[in-house]
């Protein structure tokens, strides 16, 4: 199916323009159109909240939070293909696939108010927590993968990375080890063409990103990460081909950091408004709701009147987070081990002794 | 009963783990076809067969980052580091991974493996060969670490950190693998980890080492015992969390205490050692407790080792100094 | 003299180096265009020139193995590690080599690099970004580590460690990157590593602290003095090689000790600042040397992080057992 | 020249056959008759000491040895193209590569006896220490690259590496940055086919290593590392292309550990005499020895007498090792830094305090 997009030729799997017009003219896609119509309003969600989310920031309401604006038709795609028993290994800028892997927002925004209780997702058995250090949690999805095979299971793992991210060691490990281990695991490099200053063309000599999945024998391809079709279309067939025992995928989604690296980030510093403003031409959203509206698909949606539905269910979400119960002592000891070690104990008394002194004193 | 030598005793433990629990499975550098370079996994991968024994590529970063993805689903990966020098590039994941996943996701997702790591100095060996990195690791939050140093404790205490809930690095001193024999219960059974032992009681000083060092205080305890010096002999067994009970017990009874390693002095567990008897034990103390340690440098190559490692002679001068102190 | 804070002392120490001396260059993620996450390396880019000041890849062993690599042949590169949390990736590099290449080579080869981390909590960070690695880079052997709490001493320090020509690790307290302002030299100077400074003279009691902690030590000052407790404040600058006179001196002279650091206790600095009281004032002491220091858990996110952090109230709540001991 | 062996392509550069016959029929290479001799004498010479120091280990004068049988090809041909500005960051199985650089057998034999002063080489002062962190020393062949550039010298780097090796996340790095860079460094995999137990094909599932220089934009090739003219003919090119500001390159050098691992190590235990046997026939020296023997430049040449002059000087440089000078306390501590620390005094001290104390009570 994809033959023609070997990396090693370096073109990317496009299936329509930025106008929403069919590039591949005989293109048939495998969502219904009520699914199409709703990835356009999960990558609408998906925004929204994280507009939302920068907002709050900048209230001080939350503390840095790194907002995925341009990257949401990836994390959509994905979305609608996962499954119940598909395991979710995240970087950090995919807030879209936590969601519909089952993540509340308001333990995303829990998270990013300072709080481990938002890494739980309680109705998300197969999402790994965000990974902050670049790279490592590659490692984690091939230990899954080869888990899954293990014990003879029926999911795969999507594994996130970001540009950046494949310089590190650990990506190279994870590769490698999935690939010698036949692994189910999709890896997506989200090359959104910056790792906070540093340009991708700086990051690596290769032609593309897809292609270092050759050094692993691993089949990659190239994607047009802000078309939507395109994505979903790779993420069905890695999914497939993972499921179906072939091993590992790699997928690179070509895409655009429209928004800041985090809210601490200025842009400005590092590109040109130019190059902002080409990419947002290519808007994932504006291209899916053109595809849309050509096949009249959104004729009975009012967006705006949806924006304010979505407005007000983030906003509660946030006010729940902002609720959450206060942290207690407890939280920094009860987690560390499944018992607690008395000498961690011992630490724990030795602190309370203190508070009950300052009562005393006070 | 059945006499056997620390590698024996750490392949039985893991014969009887991997008979008993199907979601034991053990890799690493040449650990299957090869039964890895010091012959612990021999024989395994022939009994249980290639997908439960077997070879990783090599990289350790690799072997112990996706030990942690097998055991979030439930699996109890027990993985070797073919040395102690060859821990290091793998410490990004245990620091940054291993040692959190329970309290990043408080406690649903956790990390049952256990990472095996030959260790230390005495074999001859070539540079990266002989490292004794345990304080380094003790100091990771989130795992433990024990150390044996009798096959019976070999056995007892893998059989622990297997059935561990948490993370446990189990560091081999290779110096003594085969030089100790010692009658073990062929049956299963698990030593409490952070729990210390007293060898051998005595009153007049305590000495506290682990691994290969305590062979060495034994030799110099038959030294001491012709000069009338009592020694009780604590054996640590868990460099974190450490047994700070038996340790103060201890010395508030003896009042003196030396503690022995052969990692590097600075920031060892010596200085550890030292901070908790001070801690527990200020008012009985009648003479500085005292490490005796490697030097704050490379580990010599073999022909240059002999100044760095600990002998019972100089175990025995520091015992002499500190009982006359 | 030029008023500054810490950021602005180290780029002005870069800025010396990079003028003076054209083997000295920079490189580490997004310290070039960017001029650092924390604009430490602002405006050297455009001074100096992408060939000598210059954004790497994103890998940190990468960072330190190529700049030992660079250091070989004369140069002396000043890398950048983002974070304290991502310096570990480079553990290997720094343990297997970095410390290691002068003695491996007797001194055919030399490491005459810096690597920059800035580091510590109490900056409502994510995971990762509020680690205080000091005790572990303290026990490698082979590389110094420093560790400056002024501006003052950012610049003098940061100085002699370029100069040094061994590989020194260079911690920068971030969370009072800005907190500090002094009057500074504007010219050349250094300060010598391996020295710590007693910041204030007392009677009653010595403190030991470093970096973030120091200005948290003076705070409680306040509060003792106010009591009538005299406290020697001692910074201790280098983490190894560690100052045993100027330490001893002061514990001899006022017979009780705290350390004050916030990484975990066990095998912490306050471990070896202990270790070193008790091998070196033993018969000085009117109470324990005592270790004032975060848990041996993960530092909590930003919520629960004031529970780990240490505070003015709680150095003062040690300082009153301490002196009525 | 090597457009037709992209690695892509799977395709090994090789001149000769086994018996010592050209396969390219119209090839010339650049070495002259005299120095193509000189280069079958040094692969002889490099057999004859390597055999030498198996046997000292057998003998328990020397600790564990990694015996170079069946790689001779390699180094020499490495050793023909170096020139004195040229830096070589070795593993640890290149003997006739540290000879060629100026190291002594005594040095070597020294270090493998257990001495860092067999770690100076004296007289090669670009040669690196061998490198026991496998792959770890990449990184320093590519700062060593930067260098060169920064200081506008003349040298490149050559960089050694097994097949295992192209496992760890430093050799990811070190590639990555190399050409990010534009480093003059030529990276040489000894392709040996086995990293103690593991054979490559379970280390990695790339078609073969030599694909692994795409993932870094590097320009690749697999050569036959028995055949020592296509060696030749593929490090003189790499040289010069880095030499000529084109960056780095990487060599897939296929060959076969005819030995065990170390002298610790016994390979029957996982691989077959046939295997064994099959690669005798490819035997380095005797490939070249055949060609030359057809071009009749061996004619003047007692080949039995010449080994037994280089035994005797072999020895010699052993004896040399056995009477080095007594190991001291002194150099435990002197080389650790510029100047000895106090801490480190003290240590010291404290040491020869016992010394002192030992020799009153004898
Ligand atoms: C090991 C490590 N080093 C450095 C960092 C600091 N850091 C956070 S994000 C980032 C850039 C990541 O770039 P990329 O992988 O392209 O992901 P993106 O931010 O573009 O989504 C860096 C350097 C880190 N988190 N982990
Ligand atoms: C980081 C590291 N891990 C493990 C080892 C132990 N070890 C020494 S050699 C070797 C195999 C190396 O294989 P390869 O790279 O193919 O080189 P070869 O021995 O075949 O020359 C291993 C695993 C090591 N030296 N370094
Ligand atoms: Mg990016
Ligand atoms: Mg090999």
């Amino acid at each position: 199916m994809f033959e023609k997009y070997k990396p090693i030729n370096d073109k990317m799997y496009q299936v329509m323009d930025n106008k929403g017009n069919l590039i591949l003219k005989d293109w048939k896609g495998s969502l219904s159109d009520k699914q199409l119509t709703q990835a356009y309003l999960d990558m609408l969600f998906e925004r929204t909240a994280d507009n939302m989310a920068v907002s709050f920031q900048r209230q001080g309401r939350m503390n840095t939070y790194p907002p995925n604006l341009g990257q949401e038709a990836i994390h959509i795609a994905v979305g609608k293909v996962l499954t119940a028993d598909d395991w979710v290994v995240p970087a950090f800028r995919e807030l879209g696939v936590y969601l519909a892997a089952g993540a509340s927002l308001m333990e995303i925004f829990l998270y990013n108010k300072g709080n481990e209780n938002g890494l739980k997702y309680i109705n998300a058995p197969h999402l790994l927590p965000m990974s902050v250090p670049i790279s490592t949690q590659l490692l984690h999805a091939t230990g899954l993968g080869f888990s899954i095979n293990y014990k003879k299971e029926k999911g795969v793992v999507f594994a996130f990375v970001g540009d950046g991210g494949t310089s590190e060691g650990d990506f190279h490990e994870a590769l490698n080890f999935a690939a010698v281990w036949n692994t189910p695991v999709v890896f997506i490099i989200q090359n959104n063409q910056f790792a906070i200053s540093l340009p991708v063309k700086q990051q690596t000599k290769s032609i593309n990103l897809a292609v270092k999945g050759i050094a692993y024998g691993i089949p990659s391809l190239k994607v047009d990460g802000n078309d939507f079709l395109a994505m979903h279309d790779a993420v069905s067939y890695a999914r497939k081909n993972a499921a179906d025992g072939k091993g590992p995928f790699l997928i690179e989604a070509f895409t655009y950091r429209m928004g800041a690296h985090t809210t601490s980030d200025d842009p400005t510093k590092y590109r040109t408004k130019d190059e902002d403003n080409s990419w947002k031409e290519k808007d994932p959203l504006n291209r899916l709701k053109a595809f849309l509206t050509k096949k009249k698909l959104l004729k009975g949606i009012d967006e705006e009147k949806l924006v304010d539905e979505f407005k007000q269910k983030i906003e509660k979400e946030f006010e729940a987070a902002e609720h959450a119960p206060e942290y207690k002592l407890d939280e920094v000891f009860d987690s560390m081990y499944e018992q607690i070690p008395d000498e961690l104990k011992r630490q724990k008394h030795a602190y309370e002794s203190f508070l009950l002194y300052k009562e005393k004193v006070q | 009963m059945k006499v056997m030598n620390i590698v024996q005793a750490i392949n039985d433990a893991l014969d009887i783990k991997l008979a008993e629990d199907n979601n034991v499975l053990i890799y690493g550098e040449d650990v299957g076809v090869e039964g890895g370079v010091f012959r612990v996994t021999e024989g395994l991968q022939k009994k249980y067969g290639a997908n439960r024994v077997f070879d990783s590529p090599l990289a350790e970063s690799g072997i112990v980052g996706a030990a942690l993805g097998i055991a979030i689903n439930g699996l109890r990966p027990v993985v070797e580091i073919q040395f102690d020098g060859f821990s290091y590039p793998a410490f990004d994941q245990i620091i940054s991974h291993v040692g959190r996943y329970r309290n990043r996701t408080r406690g649903k997702f956790t990390a049952p493996l256990v990472i095996r790591i030959p260790y230390g100095g005495g074999i001859n060996a070539l540079e990266h060969h002989s490292e004794s990195p345990e304080a380094l690791l003790g100091q990771i939050p989130g795992v433990k670490v024990v150390i044996p140093s009798t096959p019976y404790d070999a056995k007892g205490l893998l059989i622990a950190a297997i059935e561990d809930n948490d993370p446990v690095i189990y560091l081999e001193p290779k110096r003594i693998y085969r030089a100790i024999k010692q009658e073990v219960p062929e049956e299963k059974f698990a030593i409490p980890i952070g729990k210390a032992k007293v060898l051998s009681p005595g009153d007049n000083i305590t000495v506290i080492a682990y691994g290969a060092m305590i062979r060495e205080v034994q030799k110099a305890m038959v030294m001491a015992k012709s000069k009338g010096i009592s020694v009780e002999l604590i054996d640590l067994r868990t460099i974190w969390p450490i047994d700070r009970d038996t340790i103060s017990q201890s010395v508030r009874k003896t009042g003196r205490s030396l503690i022995v390693t052969e990692a590097p002095q600075s920031f060892g567990a010596g200085a550890e050692l030292i901070s908790i008897i001070t801690e527990e034990a200020f008012l009985s103390l009648e003479a500085p407790p005292t490490r005796l340690t490697g030097f704050d440098t490379v580990i010599p190559l073999p022909m240059g080792e002999h100044f760095y490692m600990i002998t019972p002679e100089r175990i025995m001068y520091e015992i002499e100094k500190l009982v006359s102190f």
